[in-house]
C-alpha cells in the first residue's frame, strides 16, 4: 500500500515544473539564510568594536551595507517572482490539446466519485477513489463537490485544486511514467478528512483501454451457488439502499458504485487494502475503521457474510 | 530639582473642542471602524450581485418613496445639528438644550420612517442572498440611528441635570458623530435603492 | 473641574497628595473597578498567558495523538475540537491580546504620561475579553467547542454540516475578542497621539510605540471584516439568511475573502508589536540606538500597508482566475523587503554596539535565527505553483509556527524577561532564563523543522491520524518529542517567574541601563507614574538627559489631571481630568456577555440583550460624584454648581 | 448561593452535552419493537402501565441532522416531500394516523403501512432508522427546539425545523396523553 505521495518525485510535466522551481527557491533561500546567520553571529561575537558606538562614519558605512543588502534581496525576489509566474503559466498549458480525456470527479464526505464521461450513455463508467489514466496524454478533471469544500491533491502529478460546492473547477493532470500515485484530500472536510485518499493509476494506452472496456461491462453473473446466495444476501441487506451494481436491482447513487469492486486496489478511500479479511471488517464494523463515516454498521455475520464476500470477489 | 527652564502648564485651559480633545480622536477611530463595517457590507452586496444573472432575483426592486423621504429628513437634520454644535462650542446652555431637542425630533422622525422603509424592501431576510444582504445593510444603519438617538437623549438629560464644560465637549462630539451617521447613509441608500438599476 | 472660586487654592505638584489622589481602591470592588492602566494591563498579560498555557496543553494532546499512525488516543470528533480550540485560543485569546496588553502597560510609561487615554474603556475591554475566553472554554468543556478549524470554512461550518451550537460558540468568541481588540486599538492610538510628554515629537517616539501605533491602525481597519464574516455566519446559522448558501445566491468563497481580508493583517497585528519589542531589546542590550530610525519606521508602516494587499495567497487553490493570483504573488514577495530591512538594521546595530549576553538578548538572537527561516519559507509559499503543492499541508504548519513562534513568541518571551523587573520590581533568574531559551530553541526546531519534510511528502493539515504506509510515522514521533521539550521550557519559565516574585533580586529604577522613559520610574511604578512629568530632549531620553533637564510643573495634584499635548510636536495644549475607578465597565461587559450568549439560543436574545446592556452603559456615562477622585472634590460636595 | 450556581451549571452542562454528543457506533434505544405497541386507546380492564421509550436521539442535534440526510438519501422525500406530504401523508402537522411516539414511528418504518408505505425491515439499519424517527418527530415540532436542524444549503422551500413552533404530543392514538 506504500505508493509514492511526494512533491519531489515528479512523475508528470506539471509536477516536474514545480519541482525544479522548488529547488531554485530552496537554494536561493538557503544561501540568503546562511548569509544572514553568518552576519548575525559575526555581529554578536566580533572583537574590535568602535570606541564610540554612535560614531557617524561607522553608522554611515552600516547604512550603505543595509541599502546594498536590501538591493540584493530585491533583485533575488524579482528573479524568484519571474520564475514562479513562468512555471505557473505552464500548468494551464494542457488546455490546447483536443485529444484530452474528460473525467468528472465529485468529492463527497469522505470519498471521491469518479465518472468517465462519454456522449454515448452505455459508454459511461462510474467508479470510486481510483482514476485510471493513460501515460503521456493530458487528462481534464472537472471537479465538483456535493457537500463541503474538499481539495484534490496528487503531489507526484500536479498541485491541488479545491472543489467548491456550487462551482465547477477545471484541473489538468498528466503522467509521463507508469505507476500508482497516491493523493489525499487537502482541505479540512469533517470527521474523516484524514481517510479520504485516492489513487491515480497511470498505465500505457493498451492496458488503459482494456481496463475501460472491462469497467463498461455490467456485473458478471455469479458462477457458483455460494456466490449466487451472496448476491441474494446483498440484495436483501441495507447495501441496496445506497450502493449500485450494474446488472442487478441495486441502483443506489449516494455511495460508491460496486460493479467492479474487486478490481480496485483499496477500500474505503485508500484506507484499507482490498482483501476479503479487510472487506469483512469494513462491512461489519465500518465505524471501527473510520469513526463518523456514512457507512452504517451492518448486522451480517456467519454464513451470510461468507457468501456475500464470495459474491463481492466475483465483481472483477 | 526645579530648574529655571521648567515648563509651567498651570495656566492651560481644562477643556477644548475639535481635534485638540482626546474624544475627537476616539470618535474618528470609531468612525473608521463603522466606515469599514459599512464598506465591507457594500462590497459583499456587489460581490453577491456579481454572481447572479438577474438582480434582484425574481423579486421587484425596493420602493423608492420611503427611502427618499428618510434621506431628506436625515439631510435636513444636519441644520439643527450644526446649530447645536455652534451653541455648544459657545458654551451657551439654553440654546444648546433647545437645538439638541430639535435634533431629537428629527431623529424620532427618521426612526419612524425607517420602520416603513423595511416594509418597502419587498423581500424577507431569508428569501435569498439578496434579501439577506439588503436587510443587513438597512439594519446596520438602523442600529447606528438608534445608538445615536439614545446618545442624544442621554446628553439632553445630562444638560438638564449637571451641565459642566465637559458636557459641551460631548455635545460637540456627538454632533460630529451625527454627521457621520447621516453621511454614511448616502452610499447605503444608493446601493439598496439604486443597486438593482445601477449594478 | 471643581468650582475654583469656592474651594481652597488648588494644590500643585505635591507628591503626597498625588499619592492619595491616584491610589486605586482596595478590596474586591477595587479589583472590579480598577482603571489604572498598569493594574488592567498586568491582569491582561496574566490572563493571556493562562490561555497560552491552555492552548499549549491542547497542542500537546494533538501531538500525542499524532505520534504514531492510526493512533486511537483521541477520536476524530474530539481531535477536530482540539485543533480548532488550539488555533482559536492561540490567535484570538493569546497572540493579539498579549501584544496589546504589553502595549497598554508600557506605552503610557514610555511616552511619559500618567494613564491610558480612556481608562474605563480599557477596563471594559479587559472584562469583555475575559468573558469571551471563559465562555469559549466553558463551551469546550461542555462538548460545545468549535470543530471546523480556526478559520471555519463554510459550508462545513454552515447550518447544514455543523449541527448544534458548536460553531455559534466560535462566532460569538470572535465578537468578544474583536470588541476587546478594537477598544485596545482606539486607546493606544489616542494615547500615542495626544498624551506624549512635551518634547517627544513624532520623530522622537520610541520604535516600540511606533509598532503599537501601526498595529492599532491595522486592528481598526482589519477587525471589522471578521466581525461581519462571523455575524453573517451566525445569521446564516440562526435566522436562515443565505450569505453562504450556493443554492440561493450565496457563495462559499465570499467567506474566504471576508475572513482572510482580516486573517492576513491579523498575523501582522501579532508580528509588528514583536518587531517593536525586538527594537527595544536590541537598543538596550547593545547600548546604542537602533541604526536607521527612519528606515525602521518606514518599514513598519509599509509592512502595515502591504499586509492588507495579500490575503488571496491563502486562496490560491480555489478556482480564482490565474492572472489575479500572480498579483498576490508579487505583493506577498514584496512584503519580505520591509522585514528584511529591519533584520539588516538590527544586525548593523549589534555590529556597531556592545552586546550584553542577557536572556532578553538571547531571545532576540533566537528570533533572528528562526523568523528569517520562516520568512523565507513564506517567500516560497508566495509563489502560486509552489503553494499549490504545499498549501494546507504540514509545510504550511511549519511555516506559520516559524513566523508566529519565532516571530512573535520569542520576542514576547524576551519582552517578558525584559519588562518583568519593571512590572513586579523583581529580577528573573538569569541562568533559569538561559535554560528557558535553550530548551525553547531546541524544542521548537526539533518539533517544527521535520514538519517541512512531512508537508513535502504529502501529509495534509488537520488530520487526526494517518495510514501507516505513508511513512510519516518517524517524523511525527520526532515532532511529538520536540513538543515535550517546548512544554518543559514553558514550565521552566513559570518556575522562574514564581521564584522571582518572592525571592528575585530587587530591581532598581533601571536594571538594564535602558534609554526609554519607563525606566525613569521606580519598579513597579507608582500609580501616577511620573512626578514631575519629564520633558523629552532626544530619542533616548535617559541616555542623553542633561543635568538641568527641565520637567513639567503646574499640574494639579488634588485631582486626576493629565497634560494633553499636540499630535506632531507634542507641545502642551490643555489639561484633562481622568475619570475615577468605576464598577460600571465591569457590569456593562457582563451584560454584553449575557447578550452574546443569549443570542446563541434565540434570536430574541439579541434584542432583549441589547436593551439590557444599554442600561449599565448609560449609568457609566451618567455624571456622578464618584467620577472624580482626589481631595479637590471632598470640600465642595455640598455646593456643586455650574462651572 | 454558590450551590445554586453549581446546580445551574450542571443542568446547563448535561443539556449542552446531550445536544452536542456525536455517537458513531451505538446500539439504538430499542432494537426490537416493544410489546407495548398499540394502535388504539381501547383495551379491556384498567389501563396498563405504559412503557415509554425515550429515544435520546430526540435531543441530539447530530442524530437529527443524520436523520435528515437519511430521510433524503432513502427517498422518503419522494412521497412525504420535506414534511408537507404528497403521495404519502404530511409529517409536519399534528395528525398522526399510527401514533407519534418514537416506537410508533419506528414500527411504521419497519413494518410498512397500507396504501404505499414500504417496509424497510432489514434495509435500514437500526441506528439510522432511529435517527430518521428523531428527524420526523422534529419535523412536527415534537422535539426540543435547540436540537432541531437549521436551514440546509438547498433552495429555501420552508422555514427550517428549528423555527417551527413547539407542539406537545396532544391526543394521538396509541398513547394516553
Amino acid at each position: 500500500m506504500n505508493w509514492p505521495q511526494t512533491m519531489l518525485g515528479a512523475a508528470g510535466p506539471h509536477a516536474r515544473g514545480v519541482e525544479s522551481l522548488w529547488w531554485l527557491f530552496f537554494w536561493v533561500t538557503t544561501a540568503v539564510y546562511v548569509l544572514v546567520l553568518i552576519a548575525a553571529v559575526l555581529a554578536t561575537v566580533r572583537r574590535n568594536r568602535p570606541v564610540d558606538p554612535q560614531d557617524p562614519a561607522a553608522s554611515r558605512r552600516a547604512g550603505v551595507a543595509i541599502a546594498s543588502a536590501t538591493g540584493v534581496s530585491l533583485v533575488l525576489l524579482f528573479i524568484l517572482l519571474i520564475s514562479s509566474v513562468r512555471t505557473g503559466r505552464y500548468s494551464i498549458q494542457g488546455l490546447a490539446d483536443p485529444s484530452h480525456i474528460n473525467i468528472k470527479v465529485t468529492a463527497q464526505q469522505w470519498w471521491w466519485n469518479v465518472e468517465y464521461e462519454s456522449t454515448i450513455a452505455s459508454q459511461r463508467v462510474r467508479t470510486a477513489n481510483e482514476i485510471h489514466i493513460p501515460v503521456g496524454r493530458p487528462v481534464l478533471l472537472k471537479l465538483q463537490s456535493t457537500d463541503v469544500i474538499h481539495s484534490l491533491w496528487v503531489p507526484n502529478l500536479a498541485g491541488k485544486k479545491d472543489l467548491i460546492p456550487g462551482q465547477e473547477a477545471a484541473f489538468w493532470i498528466q503522467a509521463d511514467r507508469e505507476g500508482v500515485y497516491r493523493g489525499q484530500c487537502a482541505e479540512f472536510c469533517g470527521h474523516q478528512h484524514a481517510h479520504m485518499a485516492l489513487l491515480v493509476i497511470a498505465e500505457d494506452s493498451g492496458k488503459y483501454a482494456m481496463w475501460l472496456e472491462s469497467q463498461r461491462r455490467p456485473a458478471a453473473d455469479p458462477p457458483d451457488e455460494m456466490a449466487k446466495r451472496g448476491r441474494d444476501v446483498f440484495l436483501s441487506a441495507p447495501c441496496v439502499m445506497c450502493h449500485s451494481i450494474r446488472g442487478t436491482g441495486a441502483g443506489g447513487r449516494t455511495a460508491p458504485d460496486l460493479t467492479h469492486l474487486a478490481s480496485r486496489l483499496t477500500l474505503a478511500a485508500g484506507t484499507i487494502p482490498n482483501t476479503p479479511g479487510h472487506l469483512a471488517g469494513w462491512i461489519t464494523d465500518a465505524q471501527g475503521i473510520k469513526p463518523g463515516t456514512r457507512m452504517p454498521t451492518i448486522g451480517i455475520n456467519g454464513e451470510d457474510l461468507q457468501a456475500l464476500l464470495k459474491y463481492l470477489q466475483t465483481l472483477k | 530639582m526645579a530648574t529655571t527652564r521648567d515648563l509651567d502648564v498651570s495656566g492651560l485651559p481644562n477643556f477644548a473642542f475639535g481635534n485638540r480633545t482626546l474624544l475627537w480622536w476616539a470618535t474618528v477611530c470609531l468612525m473608521i471602524i463603522e466606515g469599514m463595517v459599512f464598506a465591507i457590507s457594500i462590497v459583499t452586496y456587489v460581490y453577491l450581485r456579481g454572481r447572479q444573472p438577474e438582480w434582484p432575483p425574481n423579486l421587484s426592486a425596493p420602493g423608492l418613496f420611503w427611502g427618499t423621504v428618510n434621506t431628506m429628513i436625515m439631510l435636513a437634520s444636519a441644520v439643527p445639528n450644526q446649530i447645536t454644535k455652534k451653541y455648544a462650542e459657545k458654551l451657551q446652555l439654553g440654546p444648546t438644550r433647545l437645538w439638541l431637542a430639535v435634533c431629537l425630533l428629527f431623529a424620532a422622525a427618521f426612526l419612524v420612517v425607517r420602520i416603513l422603509e423595511y416594509g418597502a424592501l419587498n423581500t424577507r431576510w431569508d428569501t435569498n442572498a439578496y434579501g439577506s444582504i439588503v436587510w443587513v445593510l438597512l439594519s446596520l444603519h438602523t442600529v447606528h440611528l438608534l445608538t445615536d438617538f439614545v446618545d442624544s437623549v442621554v446628553l439632553e438629560a445630562v444638560l438638564f441635570y449637571k451641565p459642566t464644560s465637559k458636557r459641551f465637549v460631548d455635545v460637540s462630539e456627538n454632533a460630529a458623530y451625527w454627521y457621520f451617521v447621516v453621511l454614511s447613509w448616502i452610499p447605503i441608500y444608493v446601493v439598496i435603492y439604486f443597486g438593482p438599476y445601477l449594478l | 473641574m471643581p468650582a475654583d472660586a469656592a474651594s481652597p487654592a488648588a494644590i500643585y505638584d505635591d507628591r503626597a497628595v498625588l499619592e492619595e489622589t491616584w491610589r486605586p481602591p482596595a478590596g474586591l470592588m477595587g479589583v472590579l473597578s480598577a482603571v489604572n492602566h498598569k493594574l488592567v494591563a498586568r491582569r491582561f498579560v496574566v490572563t493571556t498567558m493562562v490561555f497560552f498555557l491552555l492552548g499549549g496543553l491542547l497542542a500537546l494532546l494533538m501531538r500525542w495523538q499524532l505520534r504514531r499512525p492510526e493512533n486511537t488516543f483521541i477520536g476524530p470528533d474530539l481531535y477536530n475540537q482540539l485543533f480548532t480550540m488550539h488555533g482559536s485560543t492561540m490567535m484570538f485569546l493569546f497572540a493579539v491580546p498579549i501584544m496589546q496588553a504589553l502595549g497598554l502597560y508600557v506605552v503610557p510609561l514610555m511616552i511619559g504620561t500618567r494613564n491610558i487615554a480612556l481608562p474605563r474603556l480599557n477596563a471594559f475591554g479587559y472584562w469583555v475579553f475575559l468573558v469571551g475566553g471563559v465562555f469559549l472554554y466553558v463551551s469546550f468543556l461542555l462538548n460545545m467547542g468549535p470543530d471546523a478549524g480556526w478559520f471555519n470554512y463554510v459550508p462545513l461550518s454552515g447550518p447544514e454540516f455543523s449541527p448544534g451550537h458548536r460553531i455559534d460558540t466560535w462566532a460569538q468568541l470572535v465578537n468578544f475578542t474583536e470588541i476587546a481588540a478594537l477598544v485596545g486599538g482606539i486607546e493606544l492610538i489616542v494615547t500615542i497621539f495626544k498624551l506624549r510628554a512635551p518634547g517627544m515629537s513624532l520623530n522622537r517616539l520610541p520604535l516600540f510605540c511606533w509598532a503599537q501605533l501601526i498595529t492599532s491602525f491595522m486592528v481598526i481597519f482589519a477587525m471589522p471584516a471578521v466581525m461581519m464574516a462571523s455575524n453573517f455566519l451566525a445569521l446564516d446559522r440562526l435566522v436562515a439568511t443565505h450569505f453562504f448558501n450556493p443554492a440561493e445566491g450565496g457563495d462559499a468563497i465570499l467567506w474566504q475573502h471576508l475572513f482572510w481580508f482580516f486573517g492576513h493583517p491579523e498575523v501582522y497585528i501579532i508580528f509588528i508589536p514583536a518587531l517593536g519589542i525586538v527594537s527595544s531589546i536590541v537598543e538596550t542590550f547593545t547600548r546604542r540606538p537602533v541604526v536607521g530610525y527612519t528606515a525602521m519606521v518606514l518599514s513598519l508602516v509599509s509592512t502595515g500597508f502591504i499586509g492588507f494587499g495579500l490575503w488571496v495567497h491563502h486562496m490560491f487553490a480555489t478556482p480564482i482566475p490565474q492572472m489575479g493570483q500572480s498579483f498576490f504573488t508579487a505583493a506577498s514577495m514584496m512584503i519580505a523587503i520591509p522585514s528584511g530591512v529591519q533584520i539588516f538594521c538590527w544586525i548593523a546595530t549589534i555590529w556597531l554596539g556592545r552586546p550584553q549576553w542577557k536572556t532578553p538578548f538571547l531571545f532576540v538572537l533566537g528570533f533572528i535565527a528562526i523568523f528569517v527561516l520562516g520568512g523565507l519559507t513564506g517567500v516560497m509559499l508566495a509563489s502560486v505553483p509552489l503553494d499549490l503543492q504545499v498549501h494546507d499541508t504540514f509545510f504550511v504548519v511549519a511555516h506559520f509556527h516559524y513566523v508566529l513562534i519565532g516571530g512573535a513568541v520569542f520576542p514576547l518571551m524576551g519582552g517578558l524577561h525584559y519588562w518583568f523587573p519593571k512590572m513586579t520590581g523583581r529580577m528573573l533568574h538569569e541562568t533559569l532564563g538561559r535554560w528557558t531559551f535553550t530548551l525553547l530553541f531546541i524544542g521548537f526546531n526539533v518539533t517544527f523543522f521535520p514538519m517541512h519534510l512531512l508537508g513535502i511528502h504529502g501529509m495534509p493539515r488537520r488530520v487526526y491520524t494517518y495510514v501507516p504506509d505513508t511513512g510519516w510515522g518517524p517524523m511525527n514521533a520526532l515532532a511529538t518529542a520536540g513538543a515535550m521539550i517546548i512544554g518543559f521550557s514553558v514550565l521552566l519559565f513559570l518556575v522562574n517567574a514564581a521564584w522571582a516574585l518572592r525571592r528575585g533580586a530587587l530591581a532598581g529604577h533601571n536594571p538594564w541601563g535602558a534609554a526609554t522613559l519607563e525606566w525613569a520610574t521606580s519598579s513597579p511604578p507608582p500609580a501616577y507614574n511620573f512626578h514631575p512629568l519629564p520633558v523629552v530632549e532626544g530619542r533616548s531620553p535617559l541616555w542623553d538627559r542633561s543635568a538641568d533637564a527641565p520637567s513639567v510643573i503646574g499640574i494639579r495634584s488634588d485631582c486626576r489631571e493629565v497634560l494633553v499635548t499636540r499630535v506632531l510636536d507634542a507641545e502642551p495644549d490643555h489639561k484633562v481630568e481622568m475619570p475615577a475607578p468605576s464598577i460600571w465597565p465591569f457590569v456593562s461587559a457582563m451584560c454584553l456577555g449575557g447578550m452574546f450568549v443569549a443570542t446563541l439560543f434565540t434570536p430574541w436574545g439579541f434584542v432583549v440583550g441589547a436593551v439590557v446592556a444599554t442600561i449599565p452603559v448609560i449609568i457609566w456615562f451618567w455624571p456622578k460624584e464618584s467620577d472624580h477622585a482626589g481631595r479637590a472634590y471632598r470640600h465642595d460636595r455640598s455646593n456643586e454648581r455650574a462651572a | 448561593m454558590t450551590r445554586l450556581i453549581a446546580v445551574l451549571v450542571l443542568v446547563l452542562g448535561t443539556a449542552a452535552c446531550e445536544r452536542e454528543q456525536r455517537r458513531f457506533n451505538e446500539a439504538s434505544p430499542a432494537s426490537g419493537i416493544p410489546q407495548t405497541l398499540k394502535m388504539g386507546q381501547l383495551e379491556p380492564g384498567g389501563s396498563a402501565q405504559q412503557v415509554t421509550i425515550q429515544s435520546e436521539y430526540d435531543e441530539n442535534a447530530w442524530a437529527i441532522s443524520e436523520g435528515k440526510r437519511s430521510y433524503e438519501w432513502f427517498n422518503c422525500v419522494g412521497c412525504h416531500s420535506h414534511g408537507g406530504g404528497g403521495i404519502g401523508p404530511p409529517l409536519m402537522d399534528s395528525r398522526w394516523i399510527y401514533g407519534s411516539e418514537p416506537e410508533n414511528i419506528f414500527a411504521t418504518i419497519m413494518q410498512g403501512r397500507p396504501n404505499g408505505m414500504p417496509s424497510f425491515r432489514g434495509r435500514i439499519p437500526q441506528q439510522q432508522a432511529w435517527q430518521i424517527v428523531a428527524y420526523v418527530r422534529s419535523l412536527a415540532g415534537l422535539t426540543p427546539a435547540d436540537a432541531r436542524s437549521q436551514r440546509d444549503d438547498d433552495l429555501f422551500y420552508k422555514k427550517p425545523e428549528a423555527r417551527t413552533p413547539q407542539k406537545g404530543p396532544e391526543g394521538q392514538p396509541g398513547r394516553q396523553p
